[in-house]
């Protein structure tokens, strides 16, 4: 079990209705790496993110986490945790931040809970002082970091963020870059980051899987894609990425 | 598009199956109508009279045979009248279609032309006081609406007849009593319809086009809006048509309204429940015809089927 | 939950600072839309006629030959009396509690039945869901007040009845407006995150799934007042409803039509009352709509 | 020859004054050149756009000027402006999808606008639909006519409605968080074939977009907002390499770029923008800066020129000349 990698995806194939959206996909995620999964829309991204947060089976193949097939089960906290795209939809409107962060932390007593959550939010950059407020006093960027909290509540050991900054403002974005980067630092988890935005990847991941139609087009440690990557498939994507990019000449 | 119209048809017997089963139930445990019409008779009389209306049997057995009759048209006699309980709904119906369509065809044309002209003109004083004007009509029930009516054009002006079907006259009161609501219900829902297709993102694209409001709704508008509405309305068919029952008492139309009403009192349950099952069927053709009126205007709907 | 816990946020800033408890209070009655305003006033007044009526009017059912067809506004008949002498104002004041009762009982019943349905429906989905939508089908096909005069030959004309009766078919609106609420909250990421935080089921749906529901669910059961006050008092007009002694506006109305031509006051007034509290009920709606900024009608569709 | 476009000193609040969304915007775009206008929610970029456009929703009213094709219209004049829009002005909205009428014609929707505007009769309506679709990369153009918006994918209807922009042969074209949902390489076509096609028509474009390295690789000036105002401006070269602004140079090291570096944190503005009603006085990137000084919090900077370039801040980044 403790040999066991944080996330082990084996001959995952998945379809819907008969019609195939993911083909034969494998690989294994060290504790405290990034693999970045990018592709184009319809590529199977979304797809492979709840296969591993266990909220879908796969039709063959299969997923474990810390070598035990992530399921989700009523009453029990999920070794994976997730940070969405959208953080307004990604928590209950109706309950307080603190409350959602604390969804996951039922197993303590209601005292340390609190002490919990407060201190999870000051991780994240949140005043704790503000744990009783609704999610519509929140900006964008801060609900990003309530979400995070929420997911660090319950120790993953997989983190999966799916487009965790798509929709956040530039200058918001690089905060949760950097905060994802920290975190990780700190408490060690395996993340999956699932993004079409390579720049993002460039900071974040260690490694990086393209995915084309469903299919594994090309797996490689970052540094080696992002230098130039083997497929034609991945160059080009990486080249018409470049050139909506911002580039700088450095002084 | 064959079977599609099969597996609406087929959704649309299920309906009409529900429809005889309840009001079998309804009928059977009402007890039987020989014992309420017929209160001082010999029990052989009695013994008589219930076999010669098959209420001597198993409950089972008499809805299988009474399922086996409607499909055949049979809903059984009605009691104390020669004619079977299907014919005398079908005498009955006509002056219920007539009040019905008068009263739809007079309340959509009102609604069409009010609900247009509030978005057009939306914010404005005229508008805020059409709508509040609709919200009290809406309140008032129809039959306190048809005995103002009576009062006022029946009682004290003599225009106009109070009671009967005579003739084209006849039905002008109680066409009107039963559209006064339905106005104020079609305007609120058509309006709030086409509000909600102004308030879509290809509106402001109609506008940065250049267009006036009245081109956005009478083109866009009204074109978006009405599938959605037919939908509705063939749906809610039922609940916005039920005050047709209290109008046609009130005006004494001999409807299927009075029909059931009378027929209730009378305990003659036969009727009652050919009623309620012809009722259902209209229900599901009309929502049949709904639908293909709205595959024929909406593209998306007919390339999804 | 009361009306006053509602108002999303008292107008904290525009307010002098010692205002007073009352001032505050009025002036969060003033935020609310008029139209809500005005319906609950009617409500108000409605009550208070109500219980002037269980405290100082006659008892409804007294007749007096004598005064028969007295005119309004005659001693001690301010609306005037009906055929038999019945006194219409207490008549009136009766039957609003009649009505009311009826109304807010069916309303609390079938919103509690419908909600779970539509919970259990929605969440569960497949058969059970099937099952229910076959119901709303059957629900639509059948006009409530065809199918309540149908059934009036095997219930009775008792309140009870009448309650129950009703309340058959008034809990499918609200699990239909749950169920497709329950079915677009179920798609947001925020129950996926209750999932993997281990929730348990019973707190997913009641913490996660049914607040979004809840506006609607009191814009309905406003909406829904309004249609079991009209079918109580359609039923009892056609008689097959709640009949005497129990006072009902219907019955009176009904009562009054024969007489129309001498004594209109007998159909007039109990009629305004009924058309009254209608209003009220689909003001009440209106103005709950404008609050939440929610349409039922485009929601419910 | 055409002028330039213009905006000055475009102002924009709620009515009654109680929320100002935009102040003092000055905005120039000459024909078949495209400016790109960056910043983040709440900047104001659509607002300032709208505004030009005299497409505000009601409740918000602007001042100003627009120039246009030597017409000076002012901008409270909502109805001088919409007369414009589809014939000198013209607009393409973001979310191509939804800016089409579901249940028209695509042909139809092309066609409309100019014909109930007179701009075009309606067989010279349909060639120029049939061309500008051409134009925009489509091969079987009749069979695209007779589409329902539905049947498109996203980057044809992205294309479709930029043709719906350029139909009436526009001035002044504003294109508001274009492709934002394309996947890369369908974008970089689009945006290709529209850059082509305006510097054919001499079409002035103002293109909206929070995305600093598109507008980077297609824009000939860049107009950076933030809170309301223009707080940067100048030709794009220029600007990304020597940004005089802090908030400019901010925003471009806190971009993700392909050049980043593994796991090496980016360079981070703390804090978010400030929303419309709660700018701070003085300047208003103030709070958020790191260079600010006591002026900066007790003075609002004036927009300062330097040749093509300007800026509004009291300590620029660069040596002015």
């Amino acid at each position: 079990m403790s040999d066991a990698a944080a996330l082990a995806v084996e001959g995952v194939s998945h379809a819907y209705a008969g019609r195939e959206v993911l083909r034969d996909v494998g690989f294994t995620l060290e504790a405290g790496r990034t693999l970045a999964v990018v592709g184009e829309s319809g590529a199977g991204k979304s797809t492979l993110s709840r296969l591993v947060a266990g909220l879908e089976l796969p039709t063959s193949g299969r997923v474990r986490v810390a070598g035990v097939a992530p399921t989700v089960r009523y009453g029990a906290v999920s070794p994976v945790q997730m940070v969405f795209q959208h953080p307004t939809e990604a928590l209950n409107r109706f309950l307080s931040v603190g409350a959602s962060v604390a969804e996951g932390l039922r197993r303590l007593p209601r005292r340390e809970r609190a002490a919990y959550v407060a201190a999870l939010l000051e991780q994240v950059g949140i005043d704790p002082s503000r744990a009783r407020e609704r999610p519509k006093t929140f900006s964008g960027g801060q609900l990003q970091r309530i979400v995070t909290a929420r997911a660090l509540a319950a120790e993953p050991k997989l983190l999966l963020c799916d487009e965790p900054t798509s929709a956040l403002d530039v200058s918001v974005q690089a905060q949760i870059v950097n905060l994802l980067l920290a975190l990780q630092e700190r408490n060690g988890f395996a993340c999956l980051l699932v993004t079409h935005d390579l720049g993002v990847a460039r900071v974040l991941a260690d490694d990086v899987l393209v995915l084309r139609d469903g299919e594994m087009v090309e797996l490689a440690p970052a540094d080696d894609f992002f230098a130039g990557p083997s497929t034609p498939y991945a160059q080009e994507l990486l080249r018409t990425t470049a050139e909506q990019m911002l580039v700088r000449e450095r002084a | 598009m064959k079977r599609y119209i099969a597996t609406r048809l087929g959704q649309g017997l299920l309906v009409v199956f529900g429809a005889i089963t309840i009001s079998f139930v309804l009928a059977s445990m009402a007890g039987n109508p020989i014992d309420a019409r017929y209160a001082n008779i010999s029990p052989a009389a009695r013994a008589q009279l219930l076999h010669q209306y098959g209420y001597d049997k198993p409950l089972l057995e008499r809805y299988v045979s009474y399922v086996g009759g409607v499909a055949h048209g049979d809903f059984g006699p009605s009691i104390g009248s020669p004619t079977g309980a299907l014919t005398r709904v079908a005498e009955a119906l006509p002056y219920t279609l007539i009040l019905v369509f008068a009263a739809m065809a007079t309340a959509s044309l009102i609604a069409l032309a009010s609900a247009t002209f509030g978005a057009i003109r939306r914010g404005s004083r005229i508008d805020a006081w059409v709508r509040n004007g609709f919200v009290a009509l809406q309140g008032i029930p129809e039959f306190f609406a048809g005995l103002v009516l009576v009062l006022l054009f029946a009682v004290v002006l003599g225009w106009l007849p109070s009671f009967g079907a005579t003739g084209p006259a006849s039905y002008v009161l109680p066409v009107i009593a039963l559209s006064l609501p339905l106005v104020a219900t079609l305007t609120r829902l058509l309006r709030s319809q086409l509000l909600d297709v102004l308030g879509a993102d290809f509106v402001v694209a109609l506008r940065a086009k250049g267009l006036s409001e009245r081109d956005i709704v009478l083109r866009h508008g009204l074109r978006n809006a009405g599938p959605p509405l037919i939908t509705y309305l063939a749906l809610q068919l039922g609940w916005l048509l039920g005050g047709t029952i209290i109008v046609e008492v009130v005006f004494g139309i001999p409807g299927i309204g009075s029909l059931v009403v009378s027929a209730t009192r009378a305990r003659d349950m036969a009727v009652v429940q050919a009623i309620v099952v012809v009722v259902a069927v209209g229900y599901v053709l009309f929502n049949l015809f709904a639908d293909l009126a709205v595959r024929a205007v909406d593209p998306r709907v007919r390339s999804a089927t | 939950m009361s009306v006053g816990d509602l108002v999303v946020e008292p107008p904290r800033a525009g307010l002098p600072v010692r205002a007073s408890r009352l001032g505050r209070a009025w002036a969060r009655w003033s935020a609310l839309p008029g139209s809500l305003r005005l319906g609950l006033a009617i409500y108000a007044c409605a009550l208070a006629l109500a219980l002037v009526g269980a405290v100082a009017l006659a008892d409804p059912n007294a007749q007096d030959l004598n005064q028969a067809f007295a005119k309004p506004f005659s001693s001690g008949h301010p609306l005037g009396a009906d055929a038999l002498g019945h006194d219409v104002l207490s008549w009136i004041a009766h039957s609003v509690v009649t009505s009311l009762t009826i109304g807010v009982a069916v309303v609390a019943l079938s919103a509690v039945v419908g909600i779970v349905v539509g919970l259990v429906a929605g969440y569960a989905g497949g058969y059970v869901d099937a099952s229910l939508m076959r119901l709303v089908d059957l629900q639509l096909a059948v006009p409530p007040l065809l199918l309540f005069i149908a059934a009036s030959a095997t219930v009775g004309h008792s309140m009870v009845a009448l309650i129950l009766l009703i309340s058959v078919v008034s809990w499918v609106p609200y699990a239909r407006v749950v169920r497709t609420q329950v079915l677009v909250e179920r798609t947001r990421a925020s129950i996926s995150a209750a999932r993997l935080a281990g929730v348990s089921r019973l707190r997913l749906l009641l913490v996660h799934l049914l607040p979004p529901a809840a506006t609607l669910i009191l814009v309905l059961g406003s909406l829904q007042l309004g249609f079991v006050l009209l079918w109580e008092a359609g039923l009892s007009f056609v008689g097959l409803g709640i009949a005497p002694p129990t006072p009902s506006l219907g019955f009176m109305i009904a009562q009054g039509r024969a007489s129309l031509q001498e004594a209109w006051w007998v159909v007039v007034f109990p009629g305004t009352m009924l058309a009254l509290l209608l209003l009220a009920a689909n003001v009440v709606g209106d103005g709950l709509q404008e609050l939440f900024g929610i349409d039922v009608e485009v929601v419910e569709r | 020859m055409n002028g330039p476009c213009e905006g000055r000193d475009v102002t924009v609040g709620t009515v009654g004054g109680g929320v100002q969304l935009v102040e003092g915007v000055d905005l120039a775009v000459e024909a078949g050149a495209m400016l790109g206008i960056v910043g983040e929610t709440g900047a104001g970029k659509t607002v300032t756009m709208r505004a030009l456009l005299g497409l505000l929703p009601p409740g918000v009213r602007a001042h100003g000027e627009l120039r246009v094709n030597g017409d000076v219209v002012s901008l409270a004049r909502v109805g001088e402006l919409r007369r414009l829009l589809g014939s000198e002005t013209s607009v393409v909205l973001q979310n191509p999808v939804g800016m089409l009428d579901p249940m028209v014609r695509v042909g139809d929707q092309l066609v409309e606008g100019v014909v109930r505007k007179g701009v075009l009769r309606p067989a010279d309506a349909r060639a120029r639909a049939v061309s500008l679709l051409g134009q925009m990369g489509f091969r079987a153009v009749e069979h695209v006519l007779t589409l329902y918006p539905f049947q498109l994918s996203g980057g044809m209807a992205q294309r479709v409605t930029i043709a719906m922009g350029m139909m009436p042969g526009p001035r002044l074209l504003v294109v508001d968080e274009p492709t934002s949902a394309l996947d890369a390489n369908v974008r970089l076509e689009v945006l290709r074939l529209f850059k082509r096609l305006a510097q054919e028509e001499g079409t002035a474009v103002i293109l909206v977009s929070h995305d600093l390295g598109l507008v980077s690789h297609f824009c000939d000036t860049i107009a950076v907002m933030y809170a309301g105002r223009v707080v940067e401006h100048g030709p794009t070269r220029e600007l990304v390499a020597r940004p005089a602004h802090p908030y400019t140079v901010a925003l471009l090291d806190a971009s993700a770029t392909l050049t980043a570096r593994r796991r090496v944190p980016l360079r981070v503005l703390p804090g978010a923008p400030p929303r419309p009603g709660h700018w701070p006085a003085g300047c208003v990137f103030a709070p958020r800066c790191p260079h600010a000084q006591e002026r900066c919090v007790a003075e609002r900077p004036l927009p300062t020129a330097d040749g093509s370039r300007g800026w509004a801040c009291h300590f620029p980044r660069i040596e002015q000349a």
